[in-house]
């Protein structure tokens, strides 16, 4: 054969880069397009129009940052914050820890584990509108647990949280921890179930009793199980919404309203979407104050992979 | 064609409302009737009306409560002129109030039909309550107020009150009326006098929201419909609800001035407003869906519909022409006042959706709270103060 | 008196019966390997003896304490893991005082047993990192300081450097047999690598099925196999095995080969043989020798050279003999071609010969 | 020392099945189910009862008389508005709706995950990490930007744009998962495909596919649960004869006529909710493995 | 003509150079290893002649075909993965016939092929299983059938062996030579196991850091390494170093140790050595003879054995010698015991000299 160097200069020439792998940019045009055009340009369009004065429908008539002002200054949303820090924060700890302890529980070895985790898992398929429905109806002061409770003796038992404005939120937190907790049992018992059998003898040997392990040895070795955990948890509290219309609508006063709920309602109800408008910017910028740091926790710290 | 109807009448008595439309749409021209209904209020149903019309996917027609709602729909060009169909059907005689018209009258055209008139400012009160607790029936606000506590010791509620902002304002704004007087109320809702709102009448009507609210403490329920079926059952005293509540006596078979009781203006003030309902017509491509919405429109506003509907409702009818004679005696009332032309404009044709949200709001939590009666004034004149 | 006894061990995860009345004996101080190949329990005896797993039978007794139910850390063991199982989010520091930390011993006797440790190991300078931070050796020696610090009677390894590579493989089994020497622990020390086996016990059990199948010293196990599975499992490259006939007559025996006859002149018979019987013969490819010495040997055949595999320090000779290829060993200078013709001679001295059914040496 | 075989064991031997721990273990377990199953049960019991018999006020006890009344009600005959047919009429336009959103969205996102996954280019990343962000944003405030969007390709009011609509915003969370998932599949097979000259869709359909199920079960659980339970999209992006059947739900439920039939209304949530139980409960333990590859790695 | 030529080739994964100017020139029909630590970039040159890694720069010759750009399945080469990378899907024939498949080769000729590989490697019975039901001897010989039925030009094989145990290991690789010897295919093999390496290999070549160190032949690479790092790399046990100087005169070398001199009689030296320098001396274990050998060595000494480590064929003893403890390796009938003295020689002809500072063969 001839030598090589030169002939094959064409087949050495190197492709534009663009046009390697066309398939695969191909196929990831629908990603890229909801990428950019509905959650970027949707946000962006959401963004730019919290600075107008938009009632019904959407105009570009552009009012600084008084629905910003408007906005802070509302009482309904400031407890609607309120509301959804206390609710938030129940929920992220409470959700970690029932589930947590439900998954640690199911990865004992123990007999009808499948069904246990059916049972613990169902409420996941029910909408939050069910949810709501279905433990308004259990927490009915008349004919729900407190009724039954007083039927059974204790006549001066109360526990009313739905027309309770001081407790409602907690209301909300047990019908929300009743749908959600599955799922992070779910993602919790994979995640015990990827840690080395190993280190449980270790401890063993080591003397370590069962919860300290869990406590000392597993749960930070679950780092990365837990982020994800806490994402879907995260990602569900932002969206609040649907569980308490369903639940309380907002009630006992504005005693368990939500931003989410803000939002709708400014922008349907009220018809003044640019306040709407600005109070979904001001949920875009908490979640992305939320989703920074764990970004960088998850991408930032390990480069390697 | 069919012509696809969204409305939010989902309970007993309005879905036998509707279903007069229907039928006589139906029965009476060419064209089916598709029923849109959404439960669940404005508060559902709206969204999902909007979104479809500026979507380009609008249903034939809707409810919407008239006033400033529609505006701008109207201004993008969104809504079908009926000025035609108003004029053949002379609409600017026959319909009374003339106000109603008014709402759906922009710069000179008509854009929606009127279909009832509803006045807020009522009181129902339960025989079957004032009986077992040894009470005459009152016949005013002040009489019930002073009958309570023997309500209360007869273990009934005396004022059943739906745990929603909305039903919280309609009573606000009916004590409002009968309380601080027709005057005074014209200058806040309708020229957004935040002084007169800060002034003593106001300070009156808070303090009388604030004794009702204590009379509603043992009120648990969500929906109004619940809270007046309390009434009907006799567990509550009163309700304070507009006239739509009658649907729901009737449905029960009580009998007004046998069973239960109605005061416009709480007795002490007999006016009443004259809000209602009526349907836009979204502008919509297709010819034959166009013309099932003009004789929808014509359909809505006439005679005999207005008189099944409106009996079936509860409601006052558009025209000043008809005879309700077979009306009950709650409606007799409402109508006598109405040709008397005791009259206010609705709430909803003043003050724009967003400060009445925001008053609903206050009210929300005025009612389900401990907060004081000059507190809840202090805020409410900050809303009108800067009410739009 | 035997440091760690193990007596009529039965254990079944559930239908399945993984160690059968197993007993066995170690002496205090003694280094015990147990060899077998993969699944055959060896994990399981080591985590029964360590009282990771509850036994369905029997009894085991550590340094005359029976405790056959007692806690893991109950038990004077340490125990080290394959996949080392330190404690990732600790310290190199903490993972070796949580033990203790936990049984509350006061801090200074913690930092005292601590520095010890470390300093036996070499992993002071280490001590603040994380385990994520460490090469694999830097682990694996973490992981035995774990043992250490618990000052314990009996140290259980789980094959504790198979995830290393070869280079520091070797190392490490260095260390840890100087270790022993040091320490003179007993050890029980669990592999499916006979290097190590070889060099680091002073007996070796070879496991198989739930099953000890020999228990002695590395020389006899690889010198004088109780069985063929033994055998063929020790030595590597592998036994060279032939099928046969034993003849024996008084005073003089031969193994009839499928095309040799190799008269067993020096063979040591664990009983007399007398008669003929079917049989296998085993010859290790370093026992065939080549060259001069072949003439001198009990059989010396010539041989085609099928395969030669230079090793560096050896070569591995392929060659045609008894009807098919065994291995010969030769030295690393062997200059060998295939095809090439290579005088091979079979001592029987260095032999061993197994029943034919039985598979047990004769 | 003394002869070793008379040596007692100085541990005690654990009684096996009956021990404190267990008891422990088994009784939380126990407890919680319960408060798992509540919901449920009083749901059911309350459905099998007469209105007369819910008055008598105590949810947990059950029917004193067993009715289907309810169910039938709410499956046939429960009205909303003049419609009286209750929720029979939605189930097959939410069928409907189902199962083009969820093949439609799994097949997207699959793709995607199997893109990032094996063949990452400039950018990819940054279009994943906007699309994770985009999990967060709640769906109710994107409401205009979609309706002006679906106006403008013209798919607005048509099932197609539903469809989209609910690939659109399943994308994040299943690209998540997929994505992880494909990455868990050793880079080696899909090299080794590469060498046997398959493409990119040929290494999709004929390694990767197979490979995928547990995935796509977690992947069909989630959109099947969402698709069916949604409420929102389903009601603004359909027509009333092509309404899901939430939106019955939404209606027999909040429609309250006179008092609140609460036997029918339970009746209705449990019918409604049915689809996405049985899928449940059939696929508990791909569900659980498809976590685990999918959601814990990553 | 080369059948693979890899010139000037750069690869770097972001800001690390993984690979940098790389040449390699492999024969057609040549069998060559690639061996290196791990992380020193084998698996990426070889993932770069597949085309599975774009290169930085530089260019891949294959047959003479420039396939710098080419898509992997046009470029005439097979690969073997170390996890065998079988579709678990599909059987061992769908495996086995994907590739063929995708080039729309007619039923009938995929057939044939399939059969023939099949009978190749001996899996006719397999081809109905899934790779699920087969074992990781069986599983690695149908990775290597895929290879072989698409008759490329070039096998790779990226440490195609080291998932399996020792004793199999141990007969592929004599398959993997013999499949070598009757296909004639060009072959890259990727390992870090020195055994397969050395065995297999016709030329080795050693890399470090995406540098290649040496590339020769193993009995080179083993008896003269090019320098300190391949004289460590290659050998098992490794090489024993001794720092010192070398003072070379006119006729007379002598390499001097910590407490030795060992004359350099019989040292070949790459270039001529003048004058004195800071050196490295390093021997193989098995180089040192000890016996009676011993005293005709260039050097001989008397030594404590520290370690013994038998081995079964061999045993390797530990001593002291030069200060520190050097590595012996004794024949495995050794009785040595620590403590005992052993008479050792050390022989300059086979000892390397390495430069101080380059760590370069002198
Ligand atoms: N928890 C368990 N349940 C059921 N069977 C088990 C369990 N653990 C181990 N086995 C079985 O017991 C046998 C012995 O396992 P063991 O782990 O002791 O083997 P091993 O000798 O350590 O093997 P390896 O060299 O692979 O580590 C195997 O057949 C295994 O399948
Ligand atoms: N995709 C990648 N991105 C960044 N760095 C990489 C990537 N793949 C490999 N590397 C780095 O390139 C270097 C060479 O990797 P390579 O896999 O070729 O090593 P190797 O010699 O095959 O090692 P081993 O024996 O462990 O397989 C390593 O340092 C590795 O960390
Ligand atoms: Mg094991
Ligand atoms: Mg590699």
């Amino acid at each position: 054969m001839t030598t090589t160097s030169q002939d094959d200069a064409r087949a050495a020439r190197r492709p534009i880069r663009l046009f390697r792998n066309p398939m695969a940019k191909i196929a990831s045009i629908p990603m890229i397009l909801t990428a950019l055009v509905v959650f970027v340009g949707g946000t962006a369009w959401t963004v730019v129009y919290s600075f107008t004065d938009s009632r019904l429908l959407p105009r570009l008539n552009f009012v600084g940052l008084d629905q910003y002002e408007r906005l802070w200054s509302t009482r309904r949303w400031l407890i609607s914050i309120e509301n959804l820090a206390i609710y938030g924060i129940c929920s992220l700890i409470l959700t970690l820890l029932i589930g947590f302890t439900l998954a640690a529980m199911l990865d004992r070895k123990i007999r009808g584990e499948a069904v246990f985790r059916s049972i613990f898992l169902y409420p996941f398929a029910l909408s939050f509108v069910v949810t709501g429905l279905a433990w308004q109806w259990i927490l009915n002061p008349d004919f729900g647990l407190q009724e039954v409770v007083r039927r059974m003796g204790w006549e001066g038992f109360t526990f009313d949280p739905l027309n309770n404005p001081d407790i409602v939120m907690f209301g909300l937190l047990i019908a929300g921890l009743w749908q959600g907790t599955g799922l992070i049992m779910c993602i919790m018992l994979a995640g015990l179930r990827g840690i080395d059998e190993d280190i449980w003898k270790a401890a063993k040997v080591d003397g370590i009793g069962t919860v300290k392990t869990y406590v000392r040895i597993i749960i930070p070795m679950m780092r990365p199980v837990f982020i994800t955990a806490l994402v879907l948890i995260a990602s569900g509290i932002i969206k609040l919404y649907d569980l308490v219309v369903a639940q309380t609508n907002g009630g006992p006063g504005i005693a368990s309203e939500v931003p989410a709920k803000y939002v709708i309602n400014y922008m349907f109800r009220a018809q003044n979407l640019g306040q709407g408008f600005a109070a979904s910017t001001m949920m875009l910028v908490s979640v992305i104050i939320i989703l920074v740091p764990w970004a960088y926790l998850e991408f930032g710290g390990k480069k390697r992979d | 064609a069919e012509l696809e109807v969204t409305h939010w009448w989902t309970s007993g008595g309005e879905a036998a409302a509707v279903a007069e439309f229907a039928d006589a749409f139906n029965g009476q021209t060419e064209h089916t009737w598709v029923d849109g209904a959404i439960a669940g209020s404005g508060g559902t149903a709206r969204p999902i009306i909007i979104s479809r019309i500026i979507g380009g996917d609008p249903m034939g027609a809707t409810q919407l409560n008239h006033g400033r709602q529609a505006e701008e729909l109207i201004e993008a060009g969104l809504l079908t002129d009926l000025t035609d169909v108003a004029e053949a059907q002379n609409w600017r005689e026959v319909i009374n109030p003339p106000s109603l018209l008014d709402a759906c009258t922009y710069e000179g055209r008509i854009y929606c039909a009127p279909v009832n008139i509803h006045s807020a400012q009522w009181i129902w009160l339960s025989h079957g309550a004032f009986d077992a607790a040894g009470l005459e029936v009152p016949s005013d606000w002040n009489e019930f107020v002073a009958a309570a506590p023997t309500l209360m010791e007869n273990g009934i509620v005396p004022l059943a009150m739906g745990q929603q902002g909305w039903q919280q304002n309609l009573a606000f704004g009916t004590i409002t009326i009968a309380v601080a007087g027709i005057d005074a109320w014209r200058e806040v809702s309708v020229n957004r006098n935040a002084e007169v709102a800060a002034g003593p009448e106001y300070t009156a009507v808070f303090e009388a929201v604030a004794d009702a609210r204590e009379l509603a403490r043992d009120s648990n329920v969500q929906d109004w419909n619940l809270a007046t079926n309390m009434v009907i059952t006799g567990q509550a005293g009163a309700q304070i609800m507009g006239d739509w509540a009658q649907g729901e006596f009737q449905i029960a078979g009580q009998v007004a001035g046998e069973d239960y009781t109605c005061l416009p203006g709480l007795g002490l003030n007999e006016i009443i407003d004259t809000g209602g309902d009526a349907f836009y017509f979204p502008v919509v491509e297709d010819a034959e869906v166009q013309a099932a919405q003009l004789e929808l429109a014509e359909l809505l506003v006439s005679p005999e519909v207005q008189v099944s509907f409106n009996l079936a409702k509860g409601s006052l009818p558009v025209r000043g022409d008809i005879d309700l004679s077979t009306a009950n005696d709650c409606m007799q009332k409402g109508l006598e006042i109405l040709a008397a032309g005791n009259v206010l404009p609705s709430g909803d044709m003043n003050l724009s959706a967003d400060t009445q949200t925001q008053i609903e709001d206050l009210m929300a939590e005025f009612w389900s709270s401990d907060l004081p009666a000059a507190e809840a004034q202090a805020r409410y004149v900050d809303i009108i103060a800067s009410a739009d | 008196m035997s440091s760690v006894s193990i007596r009529n061990l039965d254990l079944s995860f559930g239908a399945v019966d993984v160690l059968k009345n197993l007993n066995l004996e170690i002496a205090e101080g003694e280094f015990l390997v147990l060899l077998g190949s993969s699944g055959c329990g060896k994990s399981t005896l080591l985590n029964c003896i360590a009282g990771l797993i509850d036994v369905s039978g029997g009894q085991i007794h550590i340094s005359g304490r029976n405790v056959t139910w007692e806690e893991p850390s109950d038990r004077g063991i340490g125990m080290v893991f394959q996949s080392y199982a330190l404690y990732p989010q600790m310290t190199v520091e903490g993972n070796l005082s949580f033990g203790l930390k936990n049984q509350r011993m006061p801090k200074d006797q913690i930092a005292q047993r601590v520095a010890r440790a470390a300093e036996i190991l070499q992993i002071e300078p280490l001590l603040k990192r994380k385990p994520g931070a460490l090469s694999g050796g830097q682990r694996q020696r973490v992981a035995i300081g774990r043992a250490l610090v618990r000052e314990a009677d009996v140290f259980l390894f789980d094959e504790p450097l198979s995830n290393l590579d070869a280079k520091l493989r070797t190392d490490l089994r260095v260390e840890l047999k100087a270790l022993h020497k040091q320490l003179k622990n007993t050890m029980i020390y669990v592999t499916h690598d006979q290097v190590e086996a070889m060099t680091l016990a002073d007996r070796i059990a070879i496991m198989r099925d739930g099953k000890i199948q020999q228990l002695d010293t590395p020389s006899v196990i690889y010198g004088k196999p109780r069985n063929k599975y033994v055998a063929d499992f020790i030595g590597s490259p592998s036994m060279n095995f032939f099928e046969g006939d034993l003849s024996a007559e008084a005073g003089s025996c031969v193994f009839e080969g499928p095309d040799f006859t190799l008269p067993l002149t020096s063979y040591e018979f664990e009983t007399p043989q007398i008669g003929r019987r079917k049989a296998w013969l085993g010859l290790r490819p370093e026992h065939i020798v080549t060259g001069e010495a072949a003439a001198a040997a009990d059989l010396s055949a010539d041989t085609i050279v099928d395969i030669v595999e230079p090793m560096g320090s050896d070569t591995l000779v392929w060659v045609n003999f008894g009807g098919k290829p065994i291995r010969v060993r030769t030295d690393g200078q062997s200059d060998l071609e295939p095809g090439d013709t290579l005088r091979i001679g079979l001592q029987s001295a260095r032999a061993s010969i197994f029943d034919h059914q039985s598979e047990d040496r004769l | 020392m003394t002869d070793q075989s008379v040596i007692e064991p100085s541990g005690s031997k654990p009684s096996k099945r009956f021990s404190r721990g267990n008891i422990i273990l088994y009784g939380t377990l126990i407890v919680v189910s319960m408060y798992y199953l509540l919901p449920l049960y009083v749901m059911i019991v309350t459905s099998l009862k007469g209105m007369p018999e819910i008055r008598l006020g105590n949810v947990f006890a059950p029917p004193i008389e067993i009715t289907f009344e309810p169910w039938v009600r709410a499956w046939a005959e429960a009205c909303t508005g003049i419609n009286c047919d209750g929720l029979s009429r939605g189930f097959w336009n939410s069928v409907n709706i189902l199962i083009p959103s969820v093949v439609l969205s799994i097949a997207i996102a699959s793709v995607n995950g199997y893109a990032l996954a094996h063949w990452k280019f400039k950018g990819s990343e940054t279009f994943f990490t906007i699309l994770i962000i985009g999990a967060f944003i709640p769906y109710q405030t994107m409401l205009y930007p979609i309706v002006i969007l679906l106006r403008e390709i013209g798919l607005m009011g048509d099932l197609a744009g539903l469809v989209l609509v609910h690939t659109v915003f399943g994308m994040p969370i299943l690209t998540l998962l997929f994505r992880n998932y494909f990455t868990s599949i050793p880079e080696e097979l899909f090299k080794a495909a590469r060498v046997d000259g398959a493409g990119f869709w040929g290494i999709y359909f004929r390694i990767m596919l197979p490979m995928a199920l547990p995935i796509f079960v977690v992947a069909i659980i989630l959109q099947v649960t969402g698709i069916w339970n949604d409420f929102l999209f389903g009601v603004i992006y359909t027509k009333p004869e092509t309404y899901p059947m939430t939106v019955q739900l939404n209606n027999i439920v909040n429609s309250v006529q006179g008092v609140k039939e609460y036997n029918v209304n339970m009746a209705a949530t449990l019918l409604t909710g049915l689809v996405p139980l049985i899928i449940y409960f059939i696929s508990g333990k791909l569900f659980v493995r498809g976590i685990a590859a999918g959601a814990v790695k990553g």
